[in-house]
């Protein structure tokens, strides 16, 4: 197809770069420069979607992020879609396929469109007052037929291939818009020698003087001017340049996001380059330039493909050489449409009729389009339009005094460009969370005062005319200057030549002569809101605007009501007689436009999604084949299958080895904190439910921590390395939590305490050497430290060294094993290991993971915080009383053990429990009940916490939290499985080596 | 740039990243300790490594083989080119007398990268929310702060050069976060 | 996000180097024992939750590691002022007579 | 009042839509009622509903200081859900889920109730303990919910990554299929017409200003930006501003407000068949019939009204999107907003009774009120009817804050090990 729309020279666009692509799979050609939007034009394409209620064919309707209509999807590859992309965005580079959306089967022909002839009935709200018979069928039958029915573009379906960016960036002057405000307010900002971000939405930076073609600039053309502007601020090295980049976001202190959008505009992107980049920008004042939006004309047929805004007729024209249509009727009620008349009249585009709502139109602009021979015709309105896919004509009318209209006849025409007046862009100003006052001369609600180190220049606040705006521009930026430094300069204000402002501008729905139960004039494009829709909410009862809103769903679309919300609040105001302040305005939230989810999430995917934490014996437990689970962020060895072994084969295995032999496991991820100075053992005993005063040096006491409720947060085992310093063992997931609750109590209540706290968590590689025979399997190693019980009895510590590294030896065991926790510094963790693991292997021993460890201190009774415990369990609730310090005046969580549903009797209590059929496992996290089979919603009376095969026992073991439960020791109980209720016998949870005299030997 | 600094790369090692203009290289095994105290306790540490310990909030002070970081208003690194960390740790403990105060060897929590090159610091900024221009962020400045999801310490040594250290299963997620930032550096 | 400056620091920092740890000047009982269970509650789970003004603290956990108290407007969320643990209290009414000037 | 059905519908649409009348009243306030209630959210407009409806106290009033519903109400991420732990929340949530079934009969208004199923996802061997405990202890109760493999989840749920390479795989998950989303502002205007049609005076862009107490310490009324306004019985049902309504009675709560955020993003075509969530990732995602993906974010860390927070807190949430669905990190975020949730020690609500005589609280939902809304309206309804709790609100008692015997639920899923 040829571009039969294209003008013969001008616009912005490289002729001598064609650039093909194609749109619903047939082809196309266009320039380098063009947007997907300039190019269908310039094709003479304006049907380019469906809308999403009535699925009517709509076209483009505007120049800029703003578009509600032309939205397609783009796939570089299959199942890369990116849905509801906006024409007026979407760069063309060679190759690009652009697809329409929400039709089926084609754009000209939707069957979907049915719903168009329904619409008498689907009105706002309908589904609220129907589809509720039969019941079932909401869920079968409406449900998914409005789903289908709805939704716009189609989601991609395989994983994103591409990459995005983060970039934390500061400056002195943000300024976000690059138009002629945002322009002279980064030239002034910059030539005060300020930090400058200068971000634009669009490709090029220059933003309305890209496509004025009247205006001069210190005698230059604006385009000419705004280049050396541009230039200028790129050879400032203090200065950042970020066009194709949007600022969505408006957050609290001057903290602005940013999205760039870096690859998606090339043909064959380098794949080193992300595909867009999250911009954090903390600005010391922010200048607001994001212009203002032309409001459509609320008139009956308005929807129809052809209609477009004035102002996009004219950036079509003078930026990219596309025009609208070829025979043109504008219907204005602002003088700035006139504009798009004369320019469209020199290109040669035959130029109607100006229908003008205003019964005198005059004026500087209006003198132009009538000199240049256009004709212009006052108190008129457009009554309605004609044409099934494009307009091809549109009905006029004549406005009497008395308000009634009359008809003047139709004009045919390819094209309808309209405009109702400028809408301040005041979105990333009400983000910042300033409150936008109602300006009654500018019949817009413009920025109030600044909440934060912001202002906003040119239009979006109500600033008009190109002089103005420059010098509202080049004010705004020597005043952010001047408030981050004080060198800011007084900058020269270029004279305009041209530009002048427009005056005019109307709010809702026009008068027409139409039978008003057959038309529909459309506010909402998207979402097919009529000013009908706006009535009938009021009628109903909706009276605040976000009722309104949101029964109607005007204002909800992609574009956030960014063409609708003034019309849609000026019928409410006139439905309600109600002046438009009193109506309220919706709120204007992040993101200014859309922004990829991929641009949120960054870098974070994969192993930077989260930190993998991995111990310095991590390679070698992979070597070995181990199974790993993720336990907070580090990996940890859970099993270590040998072939063809199965988890319940290996756990079996490695546990009989420890119990008989010797095991090695790697605890190197528990928490460590080294507690030092005068009052360490004070601190200790004030944190801890145990005493800590008496311990001795070189020995080890077992610890609970409870949080000031009383229950228990963390566990651990502490040495007391030397009078005043004590090396302190957590969780592993509770770590970072133990550490900052001790800071917490240490800098807040207790300042006066002379203790430090530091994290060694990663400073010490611990090998847990466990069995009768770990003794002789260390020993060898050891230097420096009597290994005998005498010596180095249960729980006690040592410093000396092993395969001549320095070590903080434990002997210790949570296996109910004789055994030794050997602590190393990290580098040297694994040379130690693999000595510590040939000793091992020598005596048959094996390598054990998380799971044996779980089994070995179950069969013993010993908790898991976290697993025992929930976080609503008290240490009489586990059986741990007796680490409770009696005798202590205080510690953390003391006071609540007192509280009367904590000393209540009924509580659930740790108990041992044993299926009456040794083979069944039961789940972790089964119920139990006294009866097999209880009356529905008869409480349980507690739970299993854990529960294993025990390869001593030879038969499975459990641990249950049950009520009363020590008062049940032999009792039959019931626990649910998958099959049914078992019976189970509770018995003590201490199922091995009850007496203890294997771990002391 | 001082000239000498007790970070120096290791050369057992090959460089995580190098582009035209910027380089990650690891950083050469240190001794390390944390200091807890008062004044009169950074006093005596200082005397004993040579180094007056720094006072001044987020400074460092630099000495032959030896540099003090403030981490905060009773915490210093203090980071000694030495092999024994144990010879280092008793000679410092036993000048401290009887200052209340803690002395922890934390030599092997850490590893540390040097960045260094034109875009060092735009390479930080990636997943480092610190504005590094030389007024905010001038050379000797030491702090911890966040990097994406990692704790780190990070010390501006000149103009060009930061040293960033990070407790050690922190350290390849950091890595692999710079090598992913600096792929764009080689693009066209 | 939030723009905090710490006070042992003398920086301002973004929000996410710190933690925030609820409202402050809740001193911990002296005597826990002494207290009624009324009393525990009280010290254990109410909380002014203004709207205005609060007093509360947080600490710079990301960096130097201290906790600190600040003043913060919860329905602008501006900061009036920060200050170091140990610090009194500033009398509220005041400050919120200030703001208003 | 015109029944809603589809007849009507039509015959409505002969006339053009102009004969519908209004879904409420906009009343002036009486100078009394029996019963007032602060807060025309949901929870507010349920009770008001059910005490007409059920207890026949029609003389209440419905105060809102903005406009009705427009809290929490209207800002949720509408997932309903009963699956809850503790015997006290699965009958409290249970309730709830049994009048969603048939609420849009019940009110004469499509609530649009879709029992599309909600997921909750397991990443660590520790959640698995966790969620099947929930699932035994829910089977005892009469309480759906079931556990999957990972690949069943992943059937149940097509885009969801069910690799084992993930940062944290999916290593199964629970299942309430009965549970799913609403549409939550039909469930305000569906409980605002049903309580006006008995009488209930809905009174919006009132603000409540002072409670006034008698010599007895007893509530005698309410006064507003209108003016006052008697009652004997008064309900505050305020959420996140129950802390400063509370305060004027002179009433200390263990509550604290924090912002919550939500998101949507551009509406496609159906993609996602049900509702996602997971805790340990933090995300919970579900698609609405106008085909936005509704994702909810985590809450600040700190106390706040503003109704806004840190791009953080949604940024963190996305990430966790991505990486459970790596395909829509290609969808674009279109609609990023904030609420003030109350919240309470244990994440449990408080609903009953207060130290002063007639004065009653619903409050503490924090993150999750929105799923409670019909059962929660229907306990208050009875309590402030009788003044005493239904057997059901009767645990979620201000006084197990000094007792001790709390409902958490948090602490039985949150704790790490």
């Amino acid at each position: 197809m040829t571009q039969d729309f294209r003008t013969s020279a001008g616009g912005r666009i490289d002729r001598s770069s064609p650039v093909d692509f194609t749109f619903d799979g047939k082809a196309y050609r266009g320039f380098a420069g063009d947007t997907l939007a300039s190019a269908l034009l310039a094709n003479g394409i304006h049907l380019v979607g469906r809308s999403y209620k009535y699925h009517r064919p709509r076209g483009i309707i505007t120049a800029g992020s703003e578009e509600p209509n032309a939205l397609v999807g783009i796939a570089r590859e299959k199942g890369q879609n990116t849905p509801n992309l906006r024409a007026p965005q979407v760069e063309i580079y060679q190759g690009l396929n652009a697809e329409s959306q929400n039709r089926y089967p084609s754009l000209s022909f939707d069957v979907g469109a049915v719903n168009d002839l329904l619409s008498p009935l689907f009105v706002a709200g309908f589904y609220y007052k129907t589809f509720m018979w039969p019941r079932s069928f909401w869920q079968k039958v409406y449900e998914p037929f409005i789903r289908s029915a709805a939704g716009l573009g189609k989601a991609p379906t395989d994983p994103d291939k591409d990459r995005y960016a983060n970039h934390y960036a500061h400056c002195d002057v943000l300024v976000i818009g690059s138009g002629p405000a945002g322009l002279a307010a980064a030239t002034a900002a910059a030539q005060s020698g300020a930090r400058v971000i200068l971000c634009d939405e669009q490709s090029e930076l220059g933003g309305s003087l890209l496509h004025d073609r009247t205006s001069a600039v210190d005698g230059k053309p604006a385009v000419d001017w705004a280049a050396d502007a541009i230039r200028a601020l790129s050879e400032n090295d203090k200065v950042t340049l970020l066009p194709r980049t949007t600022g969505f976001g408006y957050y609290a202190q001057n903290f602005v996001a940013l999205a760039e959008r870096v690859t998606d505009h090339l043909a064959n992107p380098d794949p080193r380059l992300p595909r867009e980049r999250l911009w954090q920008v903390r600005a010391k004042e922010v200048v607001i330039a994001t212009g203002a939006i032309e409001r459509p004309l609320v008139f009956p047929e308005n929807d129809r493909p052809g209609v477009m805004m004035a102002e996009a007729g004219r950036i079509y024209l003078n930026r990219y050489g596309a025009m609208a249509g070829k025979r043109v009727v504008i219907a204005t009620a602002c003088d700035t449409a006139y504009r798009t008349a004369v320019d469209l009249k020199a290109a040669g585009v035959d130029v109607a009729v100006i229908a003008d709502l205003r019964p005198d139109p005059a004026g500087v602009h209006v003198d132009a389009a009538r000199s240049a021979g256009i004709r212009i015709e006052g108190a008129c309105v457009v009554t309605g339009t004609k044409g099934r896919l494009r307009v091809k004509s549109a009905r006029l009318g004549r406005i009497r005094p008395d308000g009634s209209v009359t008809a003047m006849g139709e004009e045919a025409c390819d094209s309808l460009l309209m405009s109702g007046g400028w809408t301040p862009n005041v979105s990333l100003y009400s983000q910042s969370r300033g409150k936008v006052a109602w300006d009654e001369d500018a019949g817009a609600y413009l920025p109030g005062a600044s909440v934060q180190h912001e202002r906003s220049a040119g239009s979006c606040h109500g600033v008009f005319g190109l002089q103005a705006v420059l010098e509202d521009g080049y004010a705004a930026g020597e005043n952010a200057a001047r408030a981050v430094t004080s060198a800011a300069k007084r900058p020269k204000v270029p004279a305009v030549t041209g530009g002048e402002e427009g005056a005019g501008g109307t709010l809702g729905a026009l008068p027409h002569d139409r039978d008003p139960a057959r038309v529909r004039a459309f506010i909402d494009f998207q979402n097919d809101v009529t000013a009908k829709d706006v009535k009938l909410a009021v009628r109903e009862g909706f009276h605040s605007i976000e009722h309104i809103k949101r029964y109607t769903t005007t204002g909800m679309a992609t574009d956030q009501g960014r063409l609708s919300n003034m019309n849609a609040l000026s019928v409410a105001s006139k439905t309600l007689e109600k002046p438009i302040p009193q109506v309220g305005l919706t709120t204007f939230r992040q993101p200014y436009t859309p922004v990829t989810f991929g641009t949120f999430a960054t870098t974070a995917r994969g192993e930077a999604f989260d930190p993998v934490r991995r111990t310095p014996m991590h390679d070698w437990a992979v070597e070995k084949g181990a199974e790993f689970e993720d336990v907070s962020l580090w990996k940890r060895a859970w099993y270590f299958p040998k072939p063809g072994e199965s988890m319940h084969d290996a756990v079996a295995r490695e546990c009989a080895t420890v119990r008989e032999s010797v095991g090695i496991f790697d605890a190197t991820t528990l928490g460590k904190i080294e507690v030092v100075g005068p009052d360490a053992a004070e601190f200790l005993n004030r944190v801890y439910t145990n005493p800590f005063l008496k311990l001795g040096v070189g020995r080890l006491r077992y610890g609970i921590m409870l949080n000031e409720a009383g229950f228990i947060m963390d566990d651990g085992v502490v040495g007391r390395i030397a009078e005043e310093r004590f090396h302190v063992t957590t969780t592993t997931g509770g770590a970072p939590r133990v550490l900052a609750h001790l800071e917490d109590y240490l800098q807040t209540e207790w300042p006066d305490l002379n203790v430090w706290l530091t994290s060694t968590t990663e400073q010490w590689a611990v090998i847990a050497v466990q069995g009768p025979k770990a003794r002789d399997v260390i020993a060898p190693l050891v230097e420096g430290i009597d290994l005998s019980t005498e010596s180095m009895p249960h729980m006690s510590v040592r410093e000396g060294k092993i395969c001549g590294v320095p070590t903080r030896l434990f002997r210790m065991s949570f296996t109910g094993e004789a055994g030794y926790e050997i602590n190393v510094p990290a580098s040297r963790g694994r040379e130690v290991w693999d000595a510590v693991w040939n000793n091992v292997e020598a005596v048959g021993g094996a390598p054990y993971g998380t799971e044996t460890m779980h089994v070995l201190r179950a069969e013993k009774g010993y908790i898991i915080v976290g697993q025992e415990t929930d976080g609503t369990v008290v240490p009489d609730d586990v059986g741990m009383d007796w680490a409770v310090g009696k005798k202590k005046a205080d510690f953390i969580g003391m006071r609540s053990l007192a509280r009367p549903d904590i000393v209540v009797a009924g509580r659930k209590q740790l108990v041992g429990v044993l299926t009456n059929d040794p083979k069944v496992i039961l789940e972790e996290g089964a119920q139990v009940t006294a009866e097999a089979s209880p009356a529905l919603k008869t409480p349980a009376l507690g739970y299993v916490t854990s529960s294993y095969y025990s390869s001593a026992l030879g038969r499975s073991m459990a641990l249950a939290m049950i009520a009363d439960g020590r008062g049940r020791m032999g009792d039959t109980l019931y626990v649910s499985t998958a099959e049914g209720a078992v019976a189970v016998e509770i018995v003590s949870p201490v199922f091995y080596d009850a007496e203890g005299g294997k771990q002391v030997a | 740039m001082p000239e000498k600094s007790v970070y120096s790369a290791n050369a057992h090692l090959s460089p995580i990243v190098v582009t035209s203009n910027v380089r990650v290289e690891e950083a050469a095994p240190l001794v390390r300790l944390s200091l807890r105290g008062g004044e009169a306790a950074a006093s005596h540490a200082g005397a004993s490594i040579g180094a007056p310990l720094p006072l001044e909030p987020l400074t460092s002070t630099m000495a032959d083989k030896a540099a003090a970081f403030w981490l905060g208003p009773d915490e210093w690194q203090i980071a000694i080119q030495e092999g024994d960390a144990t010879a280092v740790f008793e000679r410092v403990e036993t000048a401290m007398a009887d200052t209340p105060h803690s002395l922890v060897d934390v030599s092997e929590r850490n590893r540390a990268l040097i960045i260094s090159g034109p875009k060092a610091a735009w390479l930080l900024n990636s997943q480092i929310f610190l504005d590094f221009d030389e007024a905010v962020f001038p050379v000797g400045m030491v702090t911890r702060t966040l990097f994406g999801k990692a704790d780190i310490m990070l010390w501006r040594q000149s103009e060009d050069i930061f040293v960033l250290e990070a407790w050690r299963s922190f350290m390849p997620y950091v890595i692999e976060l710079l090598q992913e930032a600096s792929r764009e550096l080689e693009a066209a | 996000m939030l723009l905090i400056t710490c006070p042992y620091c003398g920086v301002e920092r973004p929000e996410i180097e710190f933690r925030y740890a609820g409202e402050a000047h809740i001193a911990r009982p002296a005597e826990p024992s002494k207290l009624t269970d009324e009393e525990w509650a009280e010290y254990l789970y109410m909380r002014t939750n203004p709207k205005g003004l609060l007093a509360e603290r947080w600490r710079h956990a990301h960096g130097c590691g201290r906790f600190f108290n600040a003043i913060r407007d919860t329905v602008s969320d501006r900061f009036v002022t920060i200050y170091k643990m140990g610090e009194a209290k500033p009398d509220l009414e005041r400050l919120v007579v200030e703001a208003a000037q | 009042m015109s029944r809603f059905n589809f007849w009507e519908l039509a015959k409505n649409a002969l006339s053009a839509h102009e004969n519908w009348g209004r879904q409420w009243r906009a009343p002036e306030p009486k100078a009394e009622y029996d019963v007032v209630i602060i807060g025309a959210g949901g929870h507010g407009l349920a009770t008001a509903y059910y005490l007409a409806k059920e207890h026949g106290v029609t003389n209440v009033a419905v105060l809102e200081k903005g406009w009705l519903g427009g809290g929490n109400t209207g800002r949720n991420t509408t997932i309903v859900r009963s699956n809850y732990l503790w015997e006290e929340s699965e009958g409290l949530y249970d309730h709830a889920m049994d009048l969603w079934q048939d609420l849009s009969q019940e009110l004469n208004y499509n609530i649009m109730y879709s029992a599309r199923g909600v997921m909750m996802l397991a990443h660590t061997i520790h959640d698995i303990q966790v969620f099947k405990r929930h699932v035994y202890a829910n089977r005892l109760a009469g309480v759906q919910n079931e556990w999957l493999t990972a690949e069943e989840a992943k059937e149940y749920c097509p885009p969801l990554n069910i690799s084992k390479n993930m940062r944290y795989p999916v290593l199964g998950a629970a299942l309430q299929r009965k549970a799913g989303v609403a549409r939550h502002d039909a469930v305000a205007w569906g409980y605002a017409r049903g309580a006006d049609k008995y009488g209930v005076d809905i009174i919006q862009n009132c603000a409540v200003t002072g409670i006034r107490r008698g010599a007895d310490g007893a509530v005698e009324g309410v006064e507003t930006s209108r003016g006052l306004i008697r009652a004997k019985r008064v309900g505050v049902v305020a959420a996140g501003h129950t802390t400063t309504v509370m305060d004027m009675a002179g009433v200390r709560m263990p509550l604290e407000s924090y912002p919550l955020q939500a998101l949507v993003s551009e509406p496609v075509k159906p993609c996602f068949p049900c509702v996602v969530m997971s805790n340990t990732i933090h995300a919970y995602m579900s698609q609405s019939d106008k085909g936005e993906l509704v994702i909810g974010a985590g809450t600040d860390q700190y106390i706040s009204y503003s109704q806004t927070g840190g791009l953080q807190i949604p940024a963190h949430t996305i990430e966790a999107i991505c990486e459970l669905f790596p395909m829509f990190r290609r969808m674009r975020m279109l609609r990023n907003w904030g609420g003030t949730v109350d919240v309470t020690p244990d994440r449990s609500p408080i609903i009953g009774k207060t130290p002063v005589p007639g004065l009653f609280v619903n409050c503490g939902w924090g993150t999750g009120g929105f799923k409670a809304t019909p059962g929660s309206g229907h306990v208050f309804a009875h309590t402030l009817a009788r003044g005493e709790p239904h057997p059901i609100n009767a645990p979620f008692t201000l006084d197990r804050f000094r007792t001790g015997r709390l409902i958490d639920e948090a602490a039985a899923a949150a704790v790490a090990h």
